[in-house]
């Protein structure tokens, strides 16, 4: 460790400490960090001490800059190592410990995006030099800030009703904390509750869910507002202020005891595309399915013979209680709460979008979401496996995965739980029908605990695989034994020739998709999502369920294809964070905000409109703009339109940004 | 101070670039460039802001009148801004930028908008390179001796600002377009 | 994308060769385009397959395939590839190698390809009863044979002319062609890594 | 507007009927087709297999030809040069969309182009197929209308091959690569029974007739067992080479296979011009090898038009235990383009 000559400099003037870390041999070994510790301390202005040392981070170099700070009456700290995202807080923490404000601190990326990306050591370490330059410079124009202390309420808001919902659901409330649960169709229980059996321990999906589901329907905490969608959400971390549309039910929930009578009566039935996959019939007035949660059933206005000619009205004539109330409205109900939970879950991807798979003109290809319900003793066959006659069982069953996922033409991600659902069906297929099963696959992906013996165990009860993509699925019979069967053509990659098999059923294993609402309800809570759709989490491995914004979280399936136990998972670590806030009592908000200075804002309101988050109100009284900090994301972007410049970006004001950009261009000719 | 990046005459003209990075997306997509390793030209100078929607005209003009041949502004992809629809904003303030540069005289190339989500750490860098080429080709800029005197730069400032309020109060962008599905 | 496949290599070759050829190296081996091909099961390597010898720089043993010169041209593959690799063109470019190294030895289609390419060449234009009589003589006499009743059925159908047609401007057009044929030359080169 | 018209080699000699009634039909529509002056072969799926330099120039040359010539026929709009050999028009359409896409290619085109003294900017030119003329720009509205002797009672397959659709080139408005339609609903415009062809899409052999006929037998039967099993009278076609193929090697399939097909070969446009009650001998009928005197003797018999097909039922009809078919969702683009 070297430790470079003082230049003297910095009486009166900020008395700034610099820190170059070498993170081993990672910066070290292509930028020159004792020439670039000893080039600060004596080139750059206000610079009384500057070092390099081994690895920053570690609890010597933060006690060095503690003890720097104490003896030498340091006012401002640089970090020259690695990306302010990784390590910021821990100096931050380090100068506080000192007595230091944090915000008295910068850092200077030389490792991301310096050593790690450069190839020759000279420009390397010019760079280096540049870019501390330029957080020397700006380090002596910030300011001390103070973080803003925000109460947390404790409730909190669950959107979503599938078992990730649930899980963080219970868990809260369990807990003894107040719970919203917000669930846009009838019933809770989402896809979970249309399967049959869950991989790869086979127990009934209904055995273990619909307890669950009770539990939440019955717990003295959880409020649940089923057929309900959220429509507002105001506010910030700690206090969010949630507008929810109750649709109505046209069954008033108080009287309705849930006999069901309603539902026999009614004369309408309908095929039931959400809970029956598009594969069995509803009645108008329905309840998704017998264990639903809550228990009283809606009317589909669409197709109620009342709602479209005035007629009939048998429900309401049969319903004793006279739950019935065709005279019912939609309702908007506001909610204060301090966090929120998002379990908005996936869709199905559109197999007609694959042709030459034949899905929707080809009677006896179906969608793995339809084979579902049709193995499950509740669906439309009371559980039997049949063609799409209704009747006639399967003696071939051909299997095909990844349809629209690791396609670059639809998804290019791998939908992840296809592997083990085409297992669990081929089980399934085996266990109640005489059928061959044949699987059809580009690689089998049996990921997690236990998942790979179930791959064995079905090699041994006699599945058939076979590696390659299907090419395409026909009923135009070209050889002997193929007349009336579906035609799988394909080539065995294994083999290296190209052969078709004649069968009776195909099953596809649709890709797992983002709902097609997925970007608009992120733009709702204030969320981002990737290329593909899916919600946008904090952090890929470090910060899973948290989001970007604060006081918002992500839990299941809409933050990327997720099985059950990955969902379970995360409505756990969800609800664990959310917790954690609320037993803090209280949030600090980083102080990076916008304020504008009163006395010269002219009321000419641009900044109003520049702010998505409404953070920025016009007072008319006193024809000035005010921001709210609580609700400010300090984005920044009103301060750059104000006309005015009457609006200081704390942290990022200009005087920071003029001597930063100063400073990473010290040695332009100027 | 004794420097060899400062004198051009006996070396060959190596671009400065500025980057207005934003936090979220561009910042967190170098950091990932450097993560992975991929190697890109070292002309660039990176200075972090919360959000592109942050970069002022002035920034530009001021780095610019600094000495850099070059700027680049870098944001996450519009639909994808992490402070929902501000890069929309940013767009917007850009292509005005553009026409007061152009009426300055300054090469279109010189200054760029690049999206790049976090996860695009290649895409920045071959942007990066692509634009050290393009500025390199275009030679120095030598802004500062052209503004030496007079207070052209501030004359410019104003202006922009100026334009830039005229702009407003545009209608707010609840969904954009590039949102809706 | 970025074509990282070494220059020299086979696959780089290819690769160059083919208009977005470099989609070649992102490969997954699915077999898509093998269960697709109509003329597969008469081809000695599906196409899936062919593309492992070319990743595996097995020159000899692709130029020798019969599976380039059996594509006929349908683009199912191309159109269901997950990775949107232009199987159709990458055959052609196999071809182009595999003719120029007279590698392939079941030569038909490559005879075929060269009777037909020499009366376009001649006429500017093509000219079935010259290129079917060429080629069935010149080549294979059994198939005339087979070929016969056909070829009278269409003379009386009036479907075969006697009389070639020519095209007006046959020096320009000859100049294009000739000097199309020296480009082609020196981009082989160049694909080879020769000439650096 | 006029169309630049680009017959190709086999609409001069074994197509000819295809060329008959092609300008017959335009002329009956008031499409305006100016043949293309001294163009040449656009090289077939052959020439790319000796030089690509050599493919590109060869139809680059056409492409130059078509850029001066049309200059200016569209309005504003790009030159359109419409092919009614599905061959020509992928190897034209196809050339174009490269050389716009890869400035090499282009450059290299050019150079040889200059030898000729020719030059085609890339972009200049748009390729167009004949039936998607026909459906788009006139409109199967404007075709039902001109409608004098209605199909009906003619079941036809309509027989895409591959070319039209694929690959599927941007800018192609081709509704689909898999299961096309449109030419269905051509067909349907003129009164005809449409069989729903399950290989409209599939390879008639293409060049390997040529080559190898027990692979090009095998796709034949396909096609033809296929088009019988649906009790097609006979088969729409939109290119010459599968017309070719389906026609002149029906009678050699049959030695190869021991069956007796006689299903007649039409060109889409010999149908229209018969539904508008041009005379077949202006449509160049009898010059198919497979005659289809049988099958069009049931033109102009009337008879009702086959009843719509049976929407997706409401509700569940009584002891009826069979499950509903998925709803056709509307067509969704390409997820995404790389």
């Amino acid at each position: 460790m070297s430790d470079a000559p003082k230049n003297g400099r910095g009486n009166g003037g900020p008395r700034v400490g610099v820190y170059v870390c070498h993170c081993g041999s990672n910066i070290a070994g292509m930028v020159d960090v004792a020439e670039v510790a000893r080039w600060a301390g004596e080139g750059l202005p206000g610079v009384v001490v500057a070092r390099d040392y081994k690895f920053m981070c570690s609890s010597l170099g933060q006690e060095m800059i503690e003890e720097d700070i104490r003896q030498q009456k340091l006012d401002r700290v640089v970090v020259a190592a690695c990306s302010p995202h990784l390590h910021e807080k821990t100096f931050r923490r380090a100068c506080a410990n000192a007595g230091l404000n944090p915000f008295l601190f910068q850092m200077a990326n030389i490792r991301e995006h310096v050593s790690w990306c450069s190839e020759e050591k000279g420009p390397a370490t010019d760079k280096a030099r540049a870019t501390l330059a330029g957080a020397v410079r700006r380090v002596a124009h910030q300011r001390a800030l103070e973080p803003m202390a925000v109460k947390v309420n404790p409730a909190t808001l669950v959107v979503g009703g599938g078992i990730a919902g649930i899980q963080a659901a219970l868990e809260l409330a369990d807990a003894g904390l107040p719970v919203t649960l917000v669930e846009r169709e009838p019933s809770i229980g989402g896809h979970m509750a249309q399967f049959d059996k869950t991989f790869p321990t086979l127990d009934c999906a209904a055995c273990i869910l619909t307890p669950r589901m009770s539990e939440v329907g019955q717990h003295e905490n959880v409020t649940l507002l089923s057929y309900a969608e959220v429509e507002e959400v105001k506010g910030s971390i700690g206090d969010f202020t949630v507008t929810i549309r109750r649709k109505a039910r046209y069954v008033k929930e108080d009287a309705c005891t849930g006999c069901g009578v309603c539902i026999e009566k009614c004369p309408q039935s309908v095929v039931d595309d959400v809970y029956e996959a598009g594969l069995g019939y509803r009645k108008a007035i329905y309840r998704p399915f017998p264990q639903a949660v809550p228990k009283y059933p809606v009317i589909d206005t669409a197709c109620c013979t009342y709602f479209k000619s005035g007629k009939c009205k048998a429900c309401q004539i049969f319903c004793t209680p006279g739950a019935v109330d065709f005279e019912q409205r939609d309702e908007t109900v506001e909610l204060h709460v301090g966090n929120i939970i998002l379990a908005t879950g996936y869709e199905l991807f559109d197999c007609t979008r694959i042709p030459q798979y034949g899905y929707g003109r080809l009677a006896n290809v179906f969608t793995s979401l339809e084979f579902e319900r049709l193995c499950n003793a509740a669906g439309p066959t009371t559980g039997k496996i049949v063609l799409r006659d209704g009747v006639t069982e399967p003696k071939r069953v051909a299997v095909v995965h990844c349809v629209g996922s690791r396609d670059t033409r639809h998804h290019e991600y791998c939908s992840a739980v296809c592997c083990m659902s085409a297992l669990k069906f081929g089980h399934l297929i085996l266990e109640k029908t005489k059928a061959e099963v044949w699987s059809f696959y580009i690689d089998m992906r049996p990921l997690h605990k236990g998942y790979e013996e179930f791959y064995h165990r079905l090699l041994k009860e006699g599945m058939h695989f076979v590696r390659g993509r299907v090419a395409e699925v026909t009923d135009a019979a070209r050889l002997p034994g193929e007349e009336g069967k579906l035609i799988v053509q394909y080539e065995d990659t294994l083999l290296g020739r190209q052969r078709r098999l004649p069968v009776d059923m195909v099953l596809l294993m649709g890709a797992l998709e983002p709902r097609a609402d997925a970007k608009a309800n992120a733009l709702k809570f204030g969320l981002s999502c990737s290329m593909d759709g899916w919600l946008t989490e904090r952090h890929p491995k470090l910060d899973p369920v948290a989001t970007m914004t604060d006081g918002v979280f992500i839990a299941g399936a809409c933050q990327g294809p997720k099985d059950i136990p990955d969902s379970v998972a995360q409505g756990a670590a969800a609800a664990a964070r959310v917790h954690g806030m609320i037993s803090r009592g209280q949030v600090l908000i980083e102080p990076v905000v916008a304020q504008i200075d009163e006395e010269h804002c002219s009321g000419c309101r641009v900044c109003n409109t520049m702010c998505p988050f409404n953070a920025i109100e016009y007072v008319a009284a006193e024809t000035v703009s005010r921001i709210n900090p609580a609700m400010c994301k300090g984005c920044g972007t009103c301060v750059a339109a104000c006309p005015a410049g009457v609006i200081t970006g704390n942290h990022f004001d200009n005087t920071q940004v003029f001597s930063e950009i100063e400073g990473v261009l010290w040695d332009a000719a100027v | 101070m004794t420097d060899h990046a400062h004198d051009h005459h006996d070396h060959p003209f190596e671009p400065k670039i500025v980057g207005f990075l934003c936090n979220w997306c561009s910042y967190r997509a170098a950091d990932l460039a450097g993560t992975a390793r991929i190697k890109y030209k070292p002309n660039i100078r990176v200075i972090r802001l919360m959000c592109s929607g942050r970069v002022d005209p002035a920034f530009v003009l001021k780095a610019l009148a600094r000495g850099a041949d070059g700027v680049m502004v870098a944001g996450c992809h519009p639909g994808e801004c992490h402070y929902l629809v501000q890069n929309y904003k940013t767009i917007r303030r850009f292509q005005l930028l553009k026409h007061t540069l152009a009426a300055l005289g300054v090469e279109d190339a010189r200054v760029r908008l690049q999206w790049a989500s976090a996860a695009e750490g290649q895409l920045l860098a071959d942007a990066i390179n692509d634009m050290v080429e393009k500025v390199r080709a275009l030679g120095p800029l030598e802004w500062p001796h052209k503004w030496r005197e007079g207070n052209g730069l501030d004359r410019l400032e104003a202006e922009v600002t100026a334009e830039d309020a005229r702009l407003g109060p545009p209608h707010r962008e609840a969904v954009p377009e590039e949102v809706r599905p | 994308m970025h074509q990282t496949a070494p220059r020299g290599t086979f696959l780089a070759e290819v690769m160059e060769q083919t208009p977005g050829g470099e989609a070649l190296q992102t490969c997954l081996q699915c077999g898509t385009c093998g269960g697709s091909c109509p003329s597969g099961p008469d081809m000695d390597h599906t196409p899936r397959s062919v593309f492992a010898l070319v990743a595996a720089g097995e020159r000899e043993a692709v130029l020798k395939s019969n599976t380039p010169w059996y594509c006929v041209s349908c683009y199912y593959c191309m159109v269901r590839c997950p990775q949107e690799i232009p199987v159709t063109d990458v055959m052609y470019t196999l071809r182009r190698m595999s003719a120029s190294a007279g590698a392939h030895e079941n030569g038909d289609v490559a005879d075929f390809s060269r009777t037909f390419i020499d009366l376009v060449e001649r006429y500017g234009r093509s000219f079935e009863l010259e290129l079917a009589a060429r080629y069935h003589l010149t080549h294979s006499p059994l198939k005339k044979m087979s070929q016969g009743p056909l070829a009278i059925g269409m003379v009386l159908k009036d479907r075969l002319s006697f009389r070639p047609k020519r095209i007006r401007d046959l020096a320009g057009f000859k100049a294009v062609l000739a000097k199309a044929k020296a480009i082609e030359k020196r981009l082989v080169a160049r694909s080879r890594g020769e000439g650096h | 507007m006029a169309y630049g018209y680009y017959p190709g080699c086999s609409l001069e000699h074994s197509a000819a009927a295809y060329d008959d009634s092609t300008r017959a039909v335009a002329r009956a529509m008031g499409v305006d087709l100016v043949e293309l002056d001294d163009w040449n072969c656009c090289g077939a799926t052959e020439y790319i297999a000796l030089s690509r330099t050599g493919a590109y120039a060869l139809i680059g040359r056409n492409l130059a030809l078509a850029e001066a010539q049309l200059a200016g026929k569209n309005g504003g709009g790009k030159a359109v040069l419409a092919a009614p050999c599905s061959a020509c028009f992928l190897n034209l359409s196809k050339a174009e969309h490269y050389v716009e896409s890869h400035p090499d290619l282009a450059d290299q085109m050019n150079e040889a182009l200059a030898a000729g003294g020719l030059h085609h900017t890339p972009g200049t030119v748009e390729v167009r197929h004949l039936v998607e003329v026909l459906v788009t720009d006139v409109g199967l509205e404007a075709i039902r209308a001109r409608v004098k002797r209605p199909l009906h009672a003619l079941r036809v397959a309509p027989y895409y091959g591959c070319l039209l659709t694929r690959p599927q080139i941007p800018g192609h408005t081709m509704d689909e690569a898999e299961y096309p339609s449109f030419l269905d609903d051509l067909l349907r415009a003129l009164g005809a029974e449409v069989v729903d062809f399950p290989l409209k899409t599939h390879c008639c052999g293409g060049h390997m007739t040529q080559i190898s006929a027990d692979t090009s037998n095998a796709l034949l039967h396909r096609l033809l067992k296929s088009a019988a099993e649906y009790r097609a009278d006979l088969v729409a076609t939109v290119c010459p080479m599968c017309q070719l193929n389906l026609d002149a090697y029906q009678s050699q399939v049959n030695r190869a296979y021991g069956t007796d097909f006689d299903l007649p070969i039409l060109y889409f446009t010999q149908l229209m011009g018969l539904a508008f009650g041009l005379d077949a001998a202006a449509l160049g009928l009898g010059k198919e090898i497979v005659s289809a005197e049988r099958a069009l003797a049931k033109v102009g018999v009337e008879r009702p038009a086959p009843p719509p097909a049976p929407a997706r039922p409401a509700g569940r009809r009584k002891g009826d235990k069979s499950l509903p078919m998925p709803r056709r969702k509307a067509h969704h683009g390409r997820a995404r383009t790389s």
